[in-house]
Parts: structure tokens; C-alpha cells; sequence
């Protein structure tokens, strides 16, 4: 009965919301265009080494149960330059947290509100981030828990209303490998494996407030998998629906996919379902990048992050705005330059660098101890 | 201090976004960061600096408050 | 008083920032039919075609008016024209609900991609629109044949391709996305419907028309067109549409097969009408030799409807007999179509070469810039394996049973 | 909101805590002596009552002692006093003797209600409340009898929760009979009734009803907590007692059950729940309460669980259209046209051809009327309340329509929205909806369907931080509990249903161990050969 205010997460919980997280915006933009048909094939591999990856930050998180990664900095490199890497990573947050939440905006306003100011999207999608998060951890993994359902199921029924309609076309994935292993892997290193799967580094800043911290480990892998499958309908839906070249042309092709149900004569059209799709994977997407943020502000400063949201929120609508001029831009930063300068670097490079010094400090810690 | 680490981070994350526009679009510093910083008539964007403002005078308040009530702990 | 601040300083966003996409039903005109024509002093002439609701509503005010209302303007792209239309009309267009798109003859010989791009590219087109080549006529005169029981032109259009293509199979069920990415495909050339006028395109103008039992004007389908590329090169008649169609999505069709395969006796001639109800159709490519051979693998149900032959059909051996004539019949038929299209035209309609990009991606890689000339010279096999399963709720015809004398 | 209020809050006043018993007499200028001289008292009590006509003052002798008999004679059962008391005192032999007050009571009235009241503010609230008060010369303290209430509304059918099978019982405005109408049912020594005073000026009594084997104690301490913390001048129905006890005051979710039946308060109190009487309402409060509660109507347990089950998942559907029928009839007629299939937009369009309004005000104007005529129904005296369902009807509907004002579909979307509004059984959630329904409305009016998804994520957001006395608003849904969805969107059957909800954390979590399912007998009946 006392447990019951304290901020923990339920792994039931952080199972949903690696679920929605990893799907989030990576359902939506087409990814892995790089192995046309054999995309799938691609995400599937992606899924194993992001378990792998997965793997890591959870072992870098067990070394100290209960810290943090901002924690963790903490402990292996003292305040000064733990601090200092503590920033880097608050502004990688930022940064990842504003550019998601562009890829939503560009959605609505090219598809739906053809002349609906961006900048309104992004204050009024912000709004609705900061109220969940103002209220907390908890809230945002019950609010992920109601909505599940629905995020589910929504994905899977656009598919099977799609194959009923007449629309999919399993041709479309042959030939299988037909130009061999290159292209995939190709697709595979950077840009599949940083995301959506090396994303999962912001849960190293939720993973620790599990209520069960030992099966988290668990959990986390199944989660990845399960959105790994997923991913892999996703594509497959995609490119028996369109076709591998106007899934590689469409900005969206989920949304394209969408627009080709046609039941009855009266369920058409739905592509709202899919915006409705995005809208919740966005909203935890950013609030889960935006939360690690957070987390970091309240260690450097020693100030609850509730004070932060407000201030930091009209920064994160601000930059998504700014992040690029047009939607090339947009699009080319995210496929060139963000897997490069920052993801691979924040994901894989420092975590890496941290990994040896935390094993050092941990096994002298440990045998003091004894 | 929430208004100190407003800005700071409204800085730097104006200034990651001026460096890939530096990457990308091979123009002299000052016109990026003329361009990230203010805005053209004619936009929306006066939402976001509205905002900004907002978030400013929050962080303002919050920090006010912050400082207050830890004197009246401090004094009683 | 925290409530207070709170919702206002909500409000004040919402309010001060207002509502940009909204547009009112009544402000708007729903676009049914698109028809572009070559313009005489730029280079299109862009017809279209609202829905005039207010015909469709159970208490009408203000008389007797046409159902729909048609609009024309010249210009150089087509989304300029659209957004330039007020110039006359008095609604917002919304394109959202368009039926079908025609192109003239003339236009579609020229090359049509650079519209087509807007449509694709548009948010507010949908994917459900057919796109029709119209022979003869202008095709803004195709906007304007009313017909009494859809009263609007486009909608009857697309309802009629509808029917037909489920019916029979008369139509090749092209949509934009299928267009297109026959287009971007080097293995595959785009084709689309085409229509043409029967009777006086001027009296199908007028209300009067829908008075008559026998309307004087009709809009009928007409086979369907093929393109090299972007470009219009030529057109096959109804019934090779629907060989076409068999090699595609043809679901259902019916056919009438002569009793003997003897074509020397025209005078009497007996058929059976068989009806298709179920069919499963593949395109392969082998190898015989080091050149390709185009194969077409029909797999089906069928069952007779009517027949003018004195075959005992409740015997095994006729069954067979009628099966084995079928196949002949549907195989001789696919074969002479694919086969004019080879010679005639020499370009690829029927998607061999995805086929065999699927098949045999690494030999596929090497032909893949010449396909069509490699298409034309490949020699096709048809293998028609329909099953006749039943013959409606009789077993000998009575014709059999009428006394001669 | 409450990201702002942490910006707006103005300092708390200091709390001082609810005055005791005496600081409120003392408020009050009522001392607390209590004389063992009777005449005292007496003028005491009358200078106090002074202009209260049915105050009563009589002289009686109590075995040989010099008495005064004290009471509202509106508040007493006349035939009760006299029989009871009065003629017990008189006939009496003289001189038997007693020490103190138990001993009196004993002798003179064994089988009634009593109370020794031993000082002056005792005496006070005793008469008050109506009881019987007996002074006697030379002792210092006095006794109060609780007899026979005044007369009082009949039990009848529940006019709010009406059902079709099911006990047709439900609550008066006595508290007595309230909790008599609950321990008929609920024959368990176990049943605990604690009795509060609450209101500075009403002195009401309020009791605090669990069972105590079922109940968690923590649950119950802070139950207990708030309902001490109560400070008010006057308690008039349990509506006021509501408001001081939710955890969260700004939100259009009820935080506490209310209730006319008495079998759905002992289905609450059996899975581990508490229920709040107030003396002179007939509404009784359970908590703590959940989302899901709103859609449990009780007639559901007394139904086959097929049919109500398929029940329920309409109630749930019809708590969406309630909310946002109108709304999305709004966002699509204005935004989002190309989500019509092509007919169905042409004759939208073709009746809206002519109507002057955008489609919101439209909607609201309707709306707006519809809610107009709903209270107008409810507070109209009961003979003219067939007039403005006529109005209504003519006027709103048909006229409206034909003079052009509206479309025809509108009225649809109205007359469902507000057919669909009833279906909740418990009448304060769907004001829930009436409320949010104008919001929902607007914000598709600003933002098309995207603010109707904005506003369904806010709403959730709002729902899932509710908690009603710790308990999270939406428990066996977020957060997630598989062993306790068999109550929720379907109801098993009843001998399937073994655990009480967990989410509550009763004491014992296991209704009944057996297993129970019913099944035909294993011999043929009737000696089959």
C-alpha cells in the first residue's frame, strides 16, 4: 500500500514501452530502403544485433543496480567530467527528441493539413508531452498501457484489411537475396542498427526504475524482438503492398499502404488510423528521449526535473522547427549526417569507452568490499 | 538555475543544429546562424519564440519560487 | 484562479493561432471527373467535373438542374489549372473524391508523365481513380454524357468499369499506383482503359437524354490502350482486353465456346456459354536453349450456363470433352493476343519481365535494358488448366429431348 | 492543469486543524458544566431553546427522584416516549433505589438505546439529535435515550437507477434505515458501522460502513483520516461529503461512487470496499472508486453473463459516441471530407446546402438546446414536463430543420449523442461526458481529427494520474492486471469469479475456494435403463 506512490515502472510496462518506442516513428518513414525487397530481411538482422546492443546497456546498467547511465558517468569519471558527458548525452536527447518529433510533424502537414503551420503541430504535440511527463513516469507508462491495444491491433488489422482488399502482391518480395548479402547489410550498418534498435539507449535512464530490476533483462530483449517482428510485418505489408520503388519513393508508406484498404465499399481511407499510429509512438518516443533529458538536468542540478519540463519542452518545439529548413534537409541530415556524427558515436563509440573503465571501478569496488 | 540551464541548453542545441547546417549547406557561419536564431517575416515561427518566451518567464517564476521557499526553510 | 490562468493561456493559443485547413461543406465542390484535352494556345485544356448536390437532396429548392457542372480552362500544368478554376466556379474544389481521369488521345501520344507526377505527389488525390484514354471525341466531351440512373458522368464511368470488371473483365483495372509503377518498371509497360462515345456527344449534353428509354448517347468501355513508356502506340478492342486480363487479376468471366472445334461448318454453329468463377493465373519465364520462353499458367473453375449442344452432360466423358474444348479455345485466344502484341507493338503489358526479374534475378540483370525487344521475339507457351465443375440445376438439355422432325 | 498550478498556487493558509468539540461549543457560547442541581439545567437548557416551540422541559419522578424530561417533541415518536419512558417512570413502584445513570437505565428502561451524557455539551447535542434526554436531581450527569424515529419516507423503487430484475429496494434519507436495508443483506458479524458527527451547524451523522475481514487497513486509515479531517458547517447530502474527501477536485471524472441501491453498496463492501452513509441522503458513497465502477450497472450480476457482458461493451461504446459523435461529425463535415465514402458526401452535402451556420455552431446551438431542455425537463414540475418534451421534439427537431436552420444528419448526430449520454448507469459520470463533450467538440473545430486524437491522448493522460484514495483511477486496465479482468469489459460467471480484486489489496483476496460449476447429473434422471 506505500509502494504504491513511488515512481517505479511494472515490466509490463517497460515491455509496452520499448514496444511502442521501437515502432514509433520506424513504422512510419521507410527504412532499410537500401536492400529494396529484402528490407525485411534486413530488419530482422538489425533485430538481433539491437538485442545484442540491448544486451550491453543492460549489462552496463546491472554492474551498478539502481544508477542510472548519467549516474554511472557519475561514478566511473568523477562529477567534473561525468557532468560533462552528462550534457553531451542531454542535448543527443534533445536533439533525437526534436527530430522525432519533426518526422510526425512533416507527416500531418504534408498529408493531412495541407496548410496548418508546422510550428502549431509541434507546440500542440509538445503540449500533450509535457502534461504526461509533468505527471510523471508512472502516468506515461499507464498511458502507454491503455493505448497499447489499440496501437497494436491498429497495425495488424491495416494489414489483414490490405491482403482482404485485394491489394498485396506477394510477388513484390522476390527475388529473395537476389543481389546477395550486400545490400542488406549495407542497409543494415549504420542506419538500421542505429535506428530504431540503437535507440534503446535512452532506456538506460528508465530501465533502473523497474520494479523488478533483475527480470528487466528479459523483458527488454523480448520487447525488442517482438517490435523487431513487427518492423518485419510492417515492411512486408509495405513492399507487397507498393512495390519496392514506390515504397522507396513515398515519404510515408505506411500511410501510403493505408490509402489502398478498401472494404465494403465504406471502410476506406483510413490512413487517420495509421496517423493515429504515429501520434502515440511519437509522444513516447519524444517522451522517453525527453524524459533521459530530464533525468540528466535534475543530476547536474540537483533540482526535481518536474521544473524542468516546461522550459526544456519549449526548447525541444523550438528546435524541431529549426532542425532543418525543408524536408530534404530533414531527410538528408537523418540519413547522413545524424547516424554518423551522432548516433553511432552515442549509441555504440562511448558506451563502449565507458564499458571497460566500469568494469575496472566496479571489480575494485567489489573486492574492497570482500 | 532552471532559467541558467534554459539558456545554456537553448545555446548549445542552436549550436548542434548551426554545425550540421554548417556541414551541409557550405554558407559562412553567420548566415546559419542568423538563420537558426531569427526568423523571416511571413513564417509562423513567431509561435516558437512565444513559446520560448514563455518557457523563459516559467523557468523565471520556478527559480523565484525555488529560491524563496528554500529561505523560509532555511529561517524557520 | 490557477484553473483560470491555465485556460486562458490555453485558449489564447488555441485561439490566436485559429484554424488554418478548415473549409466548410458548403463552401466546397466535389470534383468527380478530370478530362484533359490539348489546350489550342498552351499546352492542356483542363475540364472538370462537380458534383451539383444539391440535385441529390430530397427537398429540392429551386428547380430542376443538372446533376453536375462542368468547367474548362487552359493552361500549362494541370495544378495550376485546378487551383485557378474559381476564375468561374464559385467553391473550393476538392479532389479527394475523384472518379476518373480522362486523357484525351492526342495527349496520351504525346506522353503523359509530367501530370501524371502531380497527381502521384498530391496529397489530396487518391488511389482510386481510373484512368481512361478517350478515342475519337474530345475528352471533355466525355464529362458531359449524363446517363439517367447515375446521373453523374464520372461516377457512372467509374461504377461501369466496375461492374465490368467483375463481370466480364473487359477492363484492365488500372489505377494510378499500378500505372505508375508500371512505368518505373523495366520489365512491365503501362496500359489503361479506353472509352469511347456512342451517338451525338452534343445531345448527351442535355438532360433530355435521361427522358428516353433508349438514351442517344452512351459512353461504352473500348478495350484498352497500351503505352511504350509514357507514350500512347496503340489499342486492343474489348475481347483482347479481356485476354489481357486473364493473364492479370481476371477473377470471373463467361465466354461463349463453340461445340466443335471445327471451324469449317460456320452455319451451324453451336456453342456453349461457360462461365468463369474462380481463377488463379501465373507468368513464368524459362529458359529452352539460352532464350527466354514466356509461360502463362491458368488455373480455374468453370461451369455451363447454356448450351446449344446435344451432349449428354450427365456423363463423365463430356465433361472432359467440354473441358478439354474450353482450355483450347481460352489457350488459342491468350496466345493470338499475346502474340499481336509481340508483333504489333513489341513492348511488354503483361509484367514477363518482373516475372522473370523474380525468377531469375542474375539473367534477368543482363537483358534487362533491351526487354522489350528480347519480349518480342520470346516464344510463349499458354497452359490453361480450367476444371468444368457443374452445369447448373438441369443435366441433359432438353433441346436433346425435343422430337425432330 | 497541473503543470500551471504549480506557477499560480498562492501560499496554503496553515492548516490549524478541525476544532475539537468544545472550541465549537465554546464558538458557540454553550458551557460545558453540568450541574448535579436540576433546576439548573433546566434554565440552562431552556434560556438556550429559548423560542424553540417544540422544545419540552416535563417534570417526572424516577423512583422518588426529582426528574426533567428533555426533547424536541418534532424530532421524537410520541407513542414511543409515552410508552416507553413516560409510563415505565410513572408506574414505577417509588423507591428503588440507584447509584448512578447505568443503574437508572437498567431498572427503568432495558431494552432501549442509550448514551450517558456527563457534561453540559453532551446534554446539548443529545437533545438535538432527537433522543430523549433524563436529568435527575443529584446526580452529575444525565441519560439520553435514542427512541422511535419521526415518521419518514417509505422505502420505494430508486428513482435514479431503475432496473429490470433485481431488488427494487433503494435507500431513504434515515440513516438507520439505510444501514438496516444493507445488514439484511449482508448477515456478517464482521459488517462494521463506525458513526461520525460531522457540520459545525448540522451535526449530521455519517457512518463509515466495511466489512472488516475484507477490507485493507491502510485503505481504511485513510478513509478514516479524511473523514476526521472534515471540517463544515452543514452536511446536507452526501455530495458535500464527496467534495472534501476526493483526492483531486479539478477533473469532470466523479472520484467517488454514489449509489441509490442497497445490493450494489453490499457488492462494493464484498469486494473489499467502503461505504459512506449520510444521515438525510439517500445517495450512499463507496470508495474507493474506479473508471470501471461507471459501467457496472448491478442488474448486470442478476442477468445471464452472456447478455451482460455484450451489455457492458455497449455501455463502453456508447460512453465514446457520447463523447465523440459530435465531434467527429465536425472534424470530418469540415476537415477531413475525403474520409466520406463519395454518396454519403454528396448527400451530407446536398442537405446541408442552405444552412447557414458553420458545421460547430451548428452543433453547438443544438447541443446547447438539447442541454437546455434536459435540465428544463428535470426541474419542471412534473405536469408541465410533458410540454417541453412536445416543445422540444417540434420545435428543435422538426422546425429547425425545415425552416433551414440545420441539416437533417445533425439531428441524427444530436439525437444519438444524447440517447447514447443515458446509457451510463450512474448518473454523475455521464455529466462527466455532457462537460467534455463541448471541449471535444471545439477542439475538433480548431484541429480537425488531430484534436480529437490530441484531446482522447489528454484525456487519457488525466484519466491514468487519477487516483482515488491511492488507488489508480483506471486500475485493472493501467495499470495492467490480468487475474483481475474478469469483471471489466465482460463478466464471467459468477462461480468463475473466485478473487476479490487485488487492486484493492484485501485482507482475504479469495471469495470462495470451490469449485462450483454447475453440471448435469452423471446418472440419467428418472432411472433410465
Amino acid at each position: 500500500m506505500k509502494n504504491i506512490l513511488v515512481e517505479k515502472l511494472s515490466l509490463w510496462q517497460l515491455f509496452i514501452l520499448i514496444f511502442i518506442f521501437e515502432i514509433g516513428n520506424a513504422a512510419v518513414v521507410s527504412t532499410g530502403n537500401d536492400a529494396n525487397q529484402d528490407a525485411w530481411i534486413a530488419i530482422g538482422l538489425a533485430m538481433v544485433f539491437g538485442m545484442g546492443l540491448a544486451l550491453m546497456y543492460y549489462f552496463m546498467l546491472s554492474r551498478l543496480p539502481g544508477k542510472n547511465l548519467f549516474e554511472i558517468f557519475q561514478f566511473c569519471f568523477g562529477k567534473w567530467m561525468g557532468g560533462l558527458l552528462t550534457l553531451l548525452y542531454i542535448l543527443y536527447f534533445l536533439y533525437i527528441a526534436s527530430r522525432v518529433l519533426r518526422d510526425f510533424c512533416e507527416l500531418i502537414v504534408s498529408f493531412i493539413f495541407e496548410e496548418t503551420p508546422i510550428e502549431f503541430i509541434a507546440i500542440t504535440m509538445v503540449i500533450v508531452i509535457v502534461y504526461m511527463l509533468y505527471l510523471g513516469l508512472e502516468v506515461m507508462g499507464r498511458t502507454s498501457e491503455v493505448f497499447m491495444p489499440y496501437f497494436f491491433s491498429f497495425i495488424i488489422i491495416i494489414g489483414i484489411a490490405v491482403f482482404i482488399s485485394g491489394e498485396m502482391e506477394f510477388e513484390n518480395l522476390f527475388p529473395i537475396l537476389g543481389d546477395g548479402f550486400k545490400p542488406v547489410l549495407k542497409a543494415v550498418f549504420p542506419q538500421l542498427l542505429t535506428f530504431p534498435f540503437g535507440e534503446l539507449i535512452a532506456f538506460t535512464m528508465i530501465i533502473p526504475y523497474t520494479s523488478k530490476f533483475k527480470k528487466a533483462k528479459k523483458i527488454t530483449l523480448l520487447a525488442v524482438m517482438a517490435s523487431g517482428i513487427m518492423l518485419i510485418y510492417n515492411a512486408v505489408l509495405q513492399i507487397t503492398t507498393l512495390g519496392v520503388d514506390m515504397r522507396a519513393r513515398s515519404n510515408f508508406p505506411l500511410l501510403s499502404s493505408a490509402r489502398e484498404i478498401s472494404l465494403l465499399e465504406f471502410i476506406e481511407r483510413v490512413d487517420l488510423v495509421v496517423v493515429f499510429i504515429v501520434m502515440f509512438g511519437i509522444i513516447i518516443k519524444v517522451s522517453v528521449f525527453f524524459y533521459g533529458a530530464l533525468k540528466g538536468l535534475e543530476l547536474i542540478s540537483n533540482r526535481p526535473y518536474r521544473m524542468y519540463v516546461v522550459p526544456i519542452g519549449a526548447i525541444i518545439a523550438f528546435i524541431s522547427v529549426k532542425i532543418s529548413d525543408n524536408f530534404a534537409e530533414h531527410i538528408e541530415e537523418g540519413l547522413i549526417v545524424v547516424p554518423l556524427f551522432m548516433h553511432v558515436p552515442f549509441q555504440l563509440l562511448l558506451p563502449l569507452m565507458i564499458l571497460p573503465v566500469l568494469l575496472w571501478k566496479t571489480r575494485k569496488s567489489k573486492e574492497g568490499r570482500k | 538555475m532552471v532559467t541558467f540551464l534554459f539558456t545554456f541548453i537553448l545555446m548549445a542545441s542552436i549550436g548542434v543544429i548551426t554545425m550540421f547546417d554548417l556541414y551541409l549547406y557550405e554558407e559562412t557561419l553567420l548566415s546559419i546562424l542568423d538563420a537558426n536564431i531569427f526568423f523571416e517575416k511571413g513564417t509562423s515561427q513567431w509561435m516558437l519564440y512565444v513559446n520560448l518566451l514563455f518557457g523563459f518567464f516559467y523557468g523565471m517564476v520556478v527559480d523565484y519560487r525555488f529560491r524563496k521557499s528554500k529561505k523560509s526553510s532555511k529561517s524557520s | 484562479m490557477k484553473l483560470k490562468m491555465a485556460l486562458s493561456i490555453l485558449g489564447c493559443v488555441i485561439i490566436l493561432t485559429g484554424c488554418w485547413d478548415r473549409i466548410e461543406l458548403n463552401d466546397v465542390s466535389i470534383v468527380t471527373g478530370l478530362a484533359v484535352d490539348e489546350g489550342e494556345n498552351s499546352k492542356y485544356r483542363l475540364t472538370i467535373e462537380v458534383v451539383n448536390a444539391s440535385q441529390f437532396s430530397k427537398n429540392q429548392m429551386g428547380g430542376e438542374a443538372a446533376p453536375a457542372l462542368t468547367f474548362t480552362l487552359e493552361g500549362n500544368t494541370i495544378s495550376e489549372l485546378l487551383h485557378k478554376m474559381n476564375i468561374g466556379i464559385t467553391r473550393r474544389l476538392i479532389f479527394s473524391h475523384t472518379r476518373v481521369l480522362y486523357i484525351s488521345e492526342g495527349i496520351a501520344k504525346e506522353g503523359i508523365i509530367e501530370f501524371i507526377d502531380f497527381l502521384d505527389r498530391s496529397g489530396q488525390f487518391r488511389n482510386d481513380f481510373n484512368i481512361m484514354i478517350t478515342k475519337g471525341e474530345k475528352a471533355e466531351a466525355f464529362v458531359k454524357v449524363t446517363y439517367p440512373i447515375q446521373k453523374v458522368p464520372s461516377l457512372k464511368v467509374h461504377k461501369q468499369t466496375q461492374s465490368f470488371n467483375r463481370e466480364w473483365g473487359g477492363d484492365p483495372g488500372v489505377r494510378l499506383t499500378d500505372f505508375i509503377s508500371a512505368l518505373t518498371s523495366k520489365g512491365r509497360n503501362p496500359v489503361s482503359a479506353t472509352l469511347v462515345i456512342k451517338g451525338d456527344p452534343k445531345k448527351g449534353e442535355k438532360s433530355e437524354n435521361n427522358m428516353k428509354t433508349s438514351v442517344d448517347t452512351l459512353v461504352e468501355m473500348d478495350g484498352m490502350a497500351i503505352f511504350k513508356d509514357d507514350r500512347l502506340i496503340g489499342y486492343l478492342t474489348v475481347d483482347e482486353t479481356r485476354n489481357y486480363f486473364w493473364t492479370q487479376k481476371l477473377k470471373t468471366t463467361s465466354m461463349s465456346v463453340p461445340c466443335s472445334d471445327d471451324e469449317k461448318k460456320p452455319e451451324d454453329e453451336k456453342y456453349m456459354a461457360v462461365t468463369v468463377t474462380e481463377t488463379h493465373n501465373k507468368l513464368k519465364v524459362d529458359f529452352t536453349n539460352g532464350k527466354p520462353v514466356l509461360k502463362v499458367k491458368i488455373n480455374g473453375e468453370t461451369r455451363i450456363e447454356a448450351t446449344q449442344c446435344l451432349n449428354d452432360l450427365t456423363k463423365i466423358d463430356t465433361y472432359k470433352d467440354f473441358e478439354e474444348k474450353i482450355n483450347r479455345y481460352v489457350a488459342k485466344d491468350i496466345q493470338e493476343t499475346i502474340k499481336k502484341v509481340q508483333t504489333e507493338f513489341g513492348v511488354d503489358i503483361f509484367g514477363f519481365g518482373d516475372a522473370f526479374n523474380r525468377q531469375h534475378h542474375k539473367e534477368y540483370k543482363k537483358v534487362e535494358n533491351n526487354w522489350d525487344e528480347v519480349f518480342a521475339q520470346a516464344e510463349v507457351e499458354v497452359d490453361i488448366n480450367l476444371h468444368l465443375r457443374r452445369s447448373g440445376v438441369r443435366g441433359k438439355t432438353f433441346i436433346s429431348e425435343i422430337p425432330r422432325e | 492543469m497541473s503543470i500551471f498550478s504549480s506557477l499560480f498556487t498562492r501560499k496554503k493558509n496553515k492548516n490549524k486543524g478541525k476544532p475539537t468539540e468544545e472550541e465549537l461549543f465554546k464558538q458557540q457560547d454553550i458551557p460545558k458544566q453540568y450541574y448535579s442541581q436540576v433546576e439548573k439545567n433546566k434554565k440552562l437548557l431552556e434560556e438556550l431553546f429559548k423560542g424553540t416551540f417544540d422544545f419540552k422541559c416535563e417534570p417526572i419522578k424516577i423512583g422518588g427522584h426529582k426528574a426533567y424530561l428533555t426533547y424536541l417533541s418534532t424530532m421524537t415518536d410520541k407513542n414511543e416516549l409515552s410508552n416507553r419512558v413516560i409510563q415505565v417512570a410513572t408506574n414505577h413502584p417509588t423507591g428503588i433505589s440507584f447509584n448512578n445513570m447505568i443503574e437508572m437505565r437498567e431498572l427503568y428502561f432495558p431494552s432501549v438505546d442509550f448514551k450517558v451524557a456527563e457534561n453540559f455539551h453532551r446534554v446539548v447535542w443529545a437533545v438535538l439529535n432527537g433522543e430523549a434526554l433524563i436529568m435527575v436531581d443529584g446526580f452529575n450527569e444525565a441519560l439520553s435515550l435514542g427512541i422511535g424515529l419521526p415518521e419518514q419516507r417509505a422505502i420505494s423503487e430508486p428513482s435514479t437507477q431503475t432496473i429490470i430484475r433485481g431488488p427494487k429496494d433503494g435507500f431513504v434519507e434515515g440513516l438507520p434505515v439505510n444501514i438496516l436495508l444493507v445488514r439484511k443483506r449482508l448477515k456478517n458479524p464482521r459488517l462494521k458501522f463506525e458513526i461520525y458527527q460531522m457540520g459545525r451547524d448540522s451535526k449530521t451523522n455519517v457512518a463509515l460502513g466495511y466489512i472488516n475481514d475484507i477490507a485493507n487497513e491502510d485503505l481504511l486509515k485513510e478513509v478514516r483520516e479524511r473523514l476526521n479531517k472534515i471540517d463544515v458547517g452543514a452536511l446536507l447530502d452526501s455530495g458535500n461529503v464527496e467534495e472534501f474527501i476526493v483526492d483531486k477536485t479539478i477533473t469532470p471524472f466523479p472520484l467517488v461512487y454514489n449509489t441509490e441501491r442497497p445490493d450494489s453498496i453490499c457488492g462494493h463492501l464484498l469486494e473489499g470496499k467502503m461505504a459512506i452513509f449520510v444521515d438525510g441522503s439517500p445517495f450512499v458513497l463507496t470508495v474507493p472508486t474506479l473508471f470501471v465502477d461507471f459501467f457496472q450497472a448491478s442488474e448486470d450480476y442478476y442477468q445471464p453473463f452472456i447478455m451482460s457482458s455484450f451489455v457492458r461493451l455497449v455501455r463502453y461504446s456508447s460512453f465514446m459516441i457520447a463523447l465523440l459523435f459530435p465531434s467527429l461529425y465536425v472534424a470530418i463535415s469540415t476537415f477531413h471530407h475525403e474520409l466520406m465514402p463519395t454518396q454519403l458526401l454528396i448527400s451530407v452535402q446536398a442537405q446541408r446546402e442552405g444552412v447557414p451556420f458553420p458545421a460547430v455552431i451548428e452543433i453547438i446551438i443544438m447541443e446547447l438546446s438539447f442541454e437546455v431542455l434536459r435540465e428544463a425537463g428535470v426541474r419542471m414540475p412534473r405536469v408541465v414536463g410533458q410540454t417541453v418534451s412536445i416543445v422540444g421534439a417540434l420545435v428543435i427537431g422538426q422546425a429547425a430543420v425545415e425552416a433551414g436552420l440545420v441539416s437533417n444528419v445533425l439531428v441524427i448526430v444530436v439525437a444519438f449523442t444524447a440517447i447514447a449520454s443515458f446509457v451510463s448507469p450512474i448518473y454523475s459520470f455521464s455529466i462527466a461526458t455532457r462537460l467534455l463533450r463541448f471541449v471535444v467538440i471545439f477542439s475538433a473545430a480548431f484541429m480537425g481529427l488531430y484534436g480529437v486524437l490530441l484531446f482522447l491522448i489528454i484525456m487519457v493522460i488525466h484519466l491514468v494520474s487519477l487516483r482515488s484514495f491511492g488507488i489508480p483511477y483506471l486500475a485493472p486496465v493501467a495499470p495492467f492486471q490480468p487475474r483481475n479482468q474478469d469483471d471489466v469489459f465482460v463478466r464471467v460467471p459468477i462461480w468463475l469469479n473466485k478473487n476479490r480484486p487485488s487492486y484493492l489489496y484485501p485482507k482475504s483476496p479469495v471469495r470462495s475456494e470451490e469449485n462450483n460449476q454447475p453440471s448435469p447429473p452423471d446418472q440419467p434422471v428418472g432411472g433410465q435403463k
